[in-house]
């Protein structure tokens, strides 16, 4: 009995809506980051998903662009956590907070 | 079998996204993405990626979320007083957010329900193919994100560095 | 190579000149100063010479023409050009003479000065521009060197820029001379709109080609020379010191006294005079406006004269008498005696200059005193400067045979052809000059000294430097005048007359004007304005005369109050323009500055910002956000936008996410909507 | 012997320098090293300027109107193409800014002293941003820098500014891309409607282009409503550029604030920015509009030169003054663009440069005093003459400039500005004149209450004139003034076909109505036509 491949792409939607909900409430940067890095592997979640669909319909090829692809997410996930965590130590030793209501010095 | 698989590590990797997103103490929340992460790692395997799958565990529990954990401990937040924007930014924060998965599940849900595919073979799995692909026809994006990880290096050594030696962009 | 071909040197070399000790600074000798200072325009002054000396001996004089380079292209093509021909070689030997000579007087005058060499760069500039105006072959150069004029004016006026006034009294004369500069632009536009170019033998073979077409009505109810003429004549108003815009030239005598030999009496206050002249062809075609210009020309000088009266500032009196004469020659030039105007304006420049550097002679020998009531009995003290003070007190008087008698006596003959009030007028006012200018040569020179022992102590003649100059604009202004003897019945020998002829010919049926008295009748008015002249210097001889000193003029002071304090203020001129223009035009900078900080960036730009704060206070709940939020135009936006969309600019990054996330959301679900529905 | 200049890609070489060495001084350099910084960054300008120094005289006058070209492949879908090319206005635009750029660069030396690396960083970026502006034949190029100078601007204003910089900053950003923001729908409604049409107007059907030149060729096939609104799009951009009375506010506040570099800068090039954009689309691209709202332009820029003028007069700030009076010039080159005839155009276009020759020059000696005693109050001055003789006659030189004395150049601009507005209608002149007779007075009124009378304050006494570098980047200035005011022709020259140009894209549009000057007489009138038939066919002369 195989899982039908939707269920994955519902349960990526899912982790997706997590994600968001959690970008959009916390204000805790790091936190902030936190949802967005489980934003990104509900993507790549669902991008495996549709490559195993295109392995089906297509060949192997169109199957290993997919992963080669959610191989690239991690590494810039990667460079952005890195980036992202620095510019958040940068910031709090000059506000001594990363609470990012605090941080509203482009308030109009 | 696999359905047992997929439900249980399913499940965890909800609930735990749940938890990343609704703890107040971000170690916490750190914690249980790794949870999440390693769920999804294994669905991964179950989808017939297994070189992904331990990917995501060497780079992302790895790497990454101990960086997090490095950074937290290093600031040493706390938890969050109150709720960003109140309630009314939760409440409709919390309905944006499920539209939007609403509307996606919908989306794959009308298009792929009831699609099922086969067991894999094992040359659909192998890593030879993948390693050769990546390698050939993707050599050059490959290259890039290689220098890409190189100035994102660079960058936070420069943004995190106590008297950063070009200038006090960030320091203002 | 011909004397003509070196015509461009005339003006460029004084402007070298000046160029060239403005570069050198105050660092140099100062004999290397002085020699580049009176080497340009001598040099200006030999070339001159010689070349309307080769001009005017020439049998048949074309108008000779030298164009040194096309200024702009296409369309509006005007020339940097020079034209030499009759009027221009009067006005060249005018000004490069008299500015040579009053060059060499400011070498002793301006000897002690510590801005020695930036007033001769600035005298050296003024004379190159003088040069431009008088020899451009077009509109644009002689605009050139109109504004150029106005320049140094209003630099030499402002010498002094360490004092109070004198910097003040500068911009006075820049700006008065701008409205006026700003009538005369108008003109030219007109000219360039009709007929595409602003060369004079252009312009002026069109009007004669056509003169009716310039006389059919234009704007304003004007014919198109009624306009042109209308808006140059208030450009010379402005330039010449004319009412209504004399006001600038009593006070332009903040600057040294050789400059207001050279610049506000010799030349350029006669660029008004000269321009009408050289349009003589339009105003020819413009009764209207020649009426206007000999009636402004006869107002003005009467005007002026009375006022000399009340003055004690002995520049000050040369100063009005300058804008009575200056009134003189525009009603020469309004009653269409051109060639008399030109006359005049050649022999007023020199004993109007010689008057003055007279009277510098004498400030400088008081040691800087200018009233004329602490002088007195200067005669011994200063014996040359006090007989060519006196030669050219006889010729403004116009007694004959000096230089003014003939220039005035031809523009009142001039002016009884025309319009037997406007002579009245000229009449009396040659008695008013008469008598104020021997007022002041009495109060100056006759008398007992009435000055402190100091400054007694220090009387002195000048040095040769200075009264050789007197000397030659003396013989100069004793003799002028015998150039244009006025024609006598048969006699005619106005050797002046026929050279300008050509360029003053009448022009369509403006030549039936032509009136020549008969030779009684010429007699008879010069007889009269001689008499007048005598009348004046008997009433100054009576009061100012002998020992009498100050006595004479106080008594008609205290006989006639209100007139006395009415003409010593100047008929409140100042004081008006004052109230009304200047007031008014700060008023309404003030006024538009707080418009413009008030209502366009307080109340429209910033303004956004107190509407939304109202706003917020009505609504109440959502001060917060507005308050933070909006504050210029976006808020403007914000407030007509739903309550999310005011609270988008809190500056909560959560909440921006938030509404890119609903962004998403709602593309999302039109896709699906697109694609499934 | 300038034949090399066609060979290379000489625009996007002078487009780019800046850039790199933007990148270089990024890369290479330290926040302490102030000294080799400037050096550098002022040597990148150099050379920028002596690059674009051939173009002027490698430039075909007869040759065609976009000269230089360069033609690459972009984002072909969407029909964008990467097009550099120039004609004589964008010619003598891009020496402008190049010539400014150094002397900018070298004004900064001493004036600032904190974060030198991202000051001399943003400087060469906002370079490349405004050249690029000028050398785009692409409309989403021309956008895409459009956009990339205002972001320097924005830090120059907000990090090296006076006291209210973050005020200032955000007020000329706000503003300026609410503008630009317009100008987008309109470029965007001129690109469906050249392709499929938009809305309820069929479009004319071609292949999706941004290309300007195919914006030109359409522009009598666009209806006149669509026109109209386009127009008015267009006419908010650049009037808030320019910046055209009403929208003008953000221009006293920004000039003030801003380092002496950005106002030259702002001055001289990016106020230009806003007329380049009416004469290179509004008028050629909608031509029909432009004579419907060709009164409205004439008022509002009439309203400016004598609005601009007497505000002036009010200040205290000298600054404030410089900044009111550039509304005034400004006035006068809207005025001549909309005069719609040649000598008005080429005037007004001429005018574009003089005022950024003399306000340019006026900021950096503003700025040369304000070094020295740190406040830009006229009162604080006074009698200063005497100390600074050198930096009194420069002064002069250029305030003379300014208010349009012969020789120089401002005079050159405003004249045939004039005749150009005369020819249309004697009353716009008329009123355009007003604003030369304010313009002496309060500039004068501002000379003299800072040069002249007796020394009041005993600070003033111990300035000290000017050094060498500060005359060296002042008498470029002067002599250009004097350059332009006494020989223009070689200015009018390189005008003459993109003039010609302009006028044959709008004339076939000019409503019947419109050909007279309504308040003059017939035989008045009558003239004028006479001397406009002239100066149509006097073109080809």
């Amino acid at each position: 009995m195989t899982v039908p491949v939707v269920w994955y792409l519902l349960l990526a939607a899912v982790l997706f809506t997590i994600g968001t909900f959690g970008a959009l409430t916390r204000r805790n940067g790091i936190a902030i980051f936190l949802s967005i890095e489980l934003m990104l592997n509900a993507a790549n979640l669902a991008i495996v998903a549709f490559s195993r669909i295109a392995l089906e319909s297509g060949d192997l090829k169109s199957m290993l662009n997919g992963q080669i692809l959610v191989l690239f997410v991690l590494a810039v996930a990667a460079a952005e956590a890195a980036v992202g965590l620095a510019l958040f130590i940068a910031v709090y030793r000059d506000k001594r907070t990363i609470d990012i209501n605090r941080l509203n010095l482009m308030r109009w | 079998m696999s359905l047992a698989v997929f439900a249980v590590f399913a499940s965890l990797a909800t609930i735990s996204a749940l938890v990343v997103v609704l703890h107040r103490n971000p170690v916490y929340s750190v914690m249980s993405l790794v949870v999440t992460l390693v769920s999804v790692a294994a669905l991964f395997v179950l989808l017939g990626a297994p070189f992904l799958g331990a990917l995501q565990i060497l780079v992302y529990t790895g790497a990454i979320l101990v960086l997090f954990l490095f950074v937290i401990m290093l600031l040493n937040v706390g938890r969050e007083d109150t709720d960003s924007g109140g309630g009314g930014q939760r409440v409709v924060a919390l309905i944006a957010a499920a539209l939007f998965g609403g509307l996606i599940a919908l989306l794959f849900w009308a298009r792929y329900q009831g699609l099922r595919v086969p067991t894999l073979t094992p040359e659909a799995v192998a890593l030879r193919p993948l390693a050769r692909e990546l390698l050939s026809t993707y050599l050059l994006p490959f290259e890039i994100v290689g220098v890409l990880l190189l100035a994102a290096v660079i960058a936070a050594t420069v943004l995190a560095a106590k008297n950063p030696p070009s200038g006090g962009a960030s320091s203002s | 190579m011909r004397a003509l071909d070196l015509l461009w040197l005339v003006p460029l070399l004084p402007l070298a000149g000046s160029a060239l000790n403005a570069l050198l600074g105050p660092r140099v000798a100062r004999p290397l100063t002085t020699a580049v200072a009176l080497g340009a325009p001598g040099l200006s002054l030999a070339i001159s010479l010689m070349a309307v000396w080769t001009y005017a001996t020439t049998v048949f004089p074309l108008p000779f023409e030298q164009v040194l380079y096309a200024w702009t292209t296409g369309e509006l093509s005007i020339d940097v050009a020079f034209l030499l021909d009759p009027l221009s070689s009067v006005m060249v030997v005018v000004v490069t003479l008299v500015g040579f000579l009053i060059h060499v007087y400011s070498v002793g005058y301006m000897g002690d000065d510590s801005g020695y060499q930036r007033y001769f760069s600035y005298l050296n500039l003024f004379m190159g521009a003088m040069l431009l105006l008088v020899l451009g072959n077009n509109f644009l150069v002689m605009f050139v060197g109109w504004e150029g004029v106005g320049l140094c004016s209003y630099l030499l006026i402002g010498y002094y820029y360490e004092e109070e006034f004198p910097p003040y009294a500068g911009r006075k004369a820049f700006i008065v001379n701008r409205i006026g500069d700003f009538a005369f632009l108008v003109g030219l536009f007109a000219l360039v709109a009709r007929f595409g170019t602003l060369d004079y033998g252009e312009v002026f073979a069109a009007v004669a080609s056509d003169p009716h077409g310039v006389e059919e009505p234009y704007l304003l109810g004007l014919s198109f020379a009624g306009f042109v003429t209308l808006c140059l004549f208030i450009g010379a108003i402005g330039k010449s010191a004319q009412l209504p815009l004399y006001v600038w030239l009593p006070d332009a005598m903040a600057g040294p006294t050789p400059v207001s030999a050279l610049i506000h009496a010799a030349t350029m206050v006669t660029a008004g005079v000269y321009m009408v002249v050289r349009t003589n062809v339009l105003y020819q075609l413009a009764p209207g406006t020649s009426a206007l210009v000999a009636t402004v020309g006869a107002v003005t000088a009467l005007f002026a004269a009375t006022i000399a009266f009340a003055q004690t500032d002995i520049k000050k009196v040369l100063a009005y008498s300058t804008v009575s004469q200056l009134g003189y020659m525009f009603l020469g030039a309004g009653v269409g005696a051109y060639s008399a105007a030109i006359f005049h304006l050649g022999t007023h420049a020199f004993f109007k200059a010689l008057l003055f550097l007279g009277s510098g002679s004498v400030i400088h020998a008081m040691s800087g005193e200018q009233d004329m009531r602490r002088m007195g009995g200067l005669k011994k003290a200063l014996p040359v400067t006090f007989a060519t003070f006196a030669i050219a007190t006889v010729a403004i008087s116009g007694i004959p045979p000096l230089a003014g008698f003939f220039s005035k006596d031809q523009i009142l003959a001039g002016a009884w052809g025309e319009h037997k009030v406007l002579w009245a007028i000229g009449l009396v006012t040659a008695g008013l000059t008469a008598c104020y200018m021997f007022r002041a040569l009495l109060m100056t020179f006759y008398g007992r000294f009435r000055g402190t022992d100091e400054v007694r102590s220090h009387l002195h003649e000048s040095p040769t430097v200075m009264t050789l100059p007197l000397v030659v604009l003396a013989v100069g202004s004793a003799l002028a005048g015998l150039i244009g003897i006025p024609k006598l019945g048969t006699l005619d020998i106005n050797w002046f007359g026929h050279f300008l002829a050509p360029v003053v010919a009448p022009v369509g049926h403006a030549g039936e004007h032509g009136h020549h008295a008969s030779l009684g009748l010429e007699l008879l008015l010069m007889g009269v304005s001689v008499a007048a002249a005598v009348g004046g210097i008997w009433m100054a001889w009576r009061t100012y005369g002998g020992e009498r000193g100050l006595a004479g003029g106080e008594a008609w002071a205290i006989r006639f109050p209100t007139a006395h304090r009415i003409l010593t203020n100047k008929y409140y001129v100042d004081e008006i323009y004052d109230a009304t223009v200047i007031k008014g035009t700060w008023s309404a900078a003030r006024g538009l500055f707080r418009f413009d900080a008030g209502f366009i960036d307080g109340f429209l730009v910033n303004g956004s910002r107190h509407v939304t704060v109202a706003v917020s206070l009505l609504s109440g709940f959502f001060d917060k956000y507005v308050i933070d939020g909006v504050v210029n135009l976006s808020g403007w936006v914000m407030r007509a936008c739903s309550r999310l969309f005011r609270s988008l600019q809190t500056g909560l990054v959560s909440q921006y996410a938030l509404v890119v996330a609903v962004g998403m959301l709602v593309l999302t679900g039109f896709y699906l909507v697109v694609r499934l529905g | 012997m300038f034949d090399w200049v066609q060979q290379i890609p000489i625009l996007s070489l002078i487009c780019y320098v800046p850039l790199a060495g933007a990148v270089l001084v990024m890369l290479f350099m330290r926040q302490g090293q102030g000294e080799s910084i400037r050096k550098f960054a002022t040597g990148v300008a150099l050379v920028d300027f002596l690059l674009s120094v051939p173009l002027w005289f490698a430039f075909d006058r007869d040759g065609e109107l976009f000269q230089f070209r360069e033609s690459a492949r972009w984002i072909e879908s969407l029909g964008i193409g990467y097009e550099f090319g120039i004609d004589g206005i964008a010619l003598l635009l891009v020496l402008l800014t190049t010539l400014l750029g150094v002397l900018a660069f070298l004004s900064s030396w001493s004036a600032i002293d904190v974060r030198e690396k991202e000051y001399y960083v943003f400087m060469l970026l906002l370079q490349t941003g405004m050249l690029g502006v000028f050398m785009a034949m692409d409309f989403f190029l021309f956008y895409v820098f459009w956009e990339v100078m205002l972001v320097p601007m924005y830090f120059l204003i907000g990090i090296w500014g006076g006291p209210r910089k973050l005020y200032a900053a955000i007020k000329f950003f706000l503003y300026t891309l609410v503008g630009s923001v317009l100008m987008l729908l309109g470029i965007l409604a001129l690109y469906f409607f050249n392709g499929p049409g938009l809305f309820r107007y069929v479009g004319v059907g071609n292949e999706k282009t941004f290309f300007i030149p195919q914006f030109h060729d359409i522009a009598g096939l666009i209806p006149p409503d669509l026109q109209f609104w386009i127009f008015l799009a267009f006419f908010v951009g650049f009037a808030i550029k320019v910046p055209m009375f009403p929208f003008h506010t953000w221009l006293p506040d920004a000039h003030v604030e801003a380092p002496t570099a950005g106002s030259v800068i702002l001055a001289g090039v990016l106020l230009k920015m806003g007329t380049y954009g009416f004469v290179r689309f509004s008028l050629p691209i909608l031509p029909n509009a432009t004579w419907r709202l060709l009164p409205w332009m004439v008022l509002l820029s009439i309203v400016g030169i004598v609005y601009g003028a007497l505000v002036a007069m009010a200040q205290k700030d000298m600054k404030k003054l410089v900044a009111y009076s550039s509304v005034s010039h400004l006035g006068f080159v809207m005025l001549g663009i909309f005069a719609l005839n040649g000598p008005g155009l080429s005037g007004g276009i001429l005018q574009m440069i003089n005022h950024g020759l003399s306000t340019g020059a006026l900021f950096l000696l503003v700025g040369v005093i304000y070094e020295r005693r740190h406040t830009r109050m006229i009162a604080e001055y006074g009698g200063i003459s005497a100390q600074m003789p050198s930096y009194a006659t420069i002064f002069l030189i250029i305030t003379m400039a300014s208010i349009g004395l012969p020789t120089l150049n401002g005079f050159v601009g405003e004249f045939t500005i004039l005749v150009g507005a005369f020819s249309r209608n004697w009353l716009w002149a008329l009123m355009g004149a007003i604003g030369i007779v304010l313009g002496a007075a309060y500039m004068l009124w501002m000379y003299q209450r800072v040069f002249f009378g007796p020394i009041t304050n005993p600070e003033n006494k111990k300035l000290k004139d000017l050094n060498l570098r500060e005359l060296a980047y002042l008498l470029p200035l002067v002599l250009l003034c004097f350059w332009i005011g006494l020989y223009p022709r070689p200015f009018f020259r390189i005008l003459e076909t993109p003039v010609q140009h302009i006028l044959q894209q709008v004339e076939p549009h000019r409503p019947r109505s419109a050909a007279a000057a309504p308040a003059a007489t017939r035989s008045g009138a009558e003239s004028l036509t006479r001397y406009d038939s002239a100066t149509r066919s006097g073109g080809a002369r």
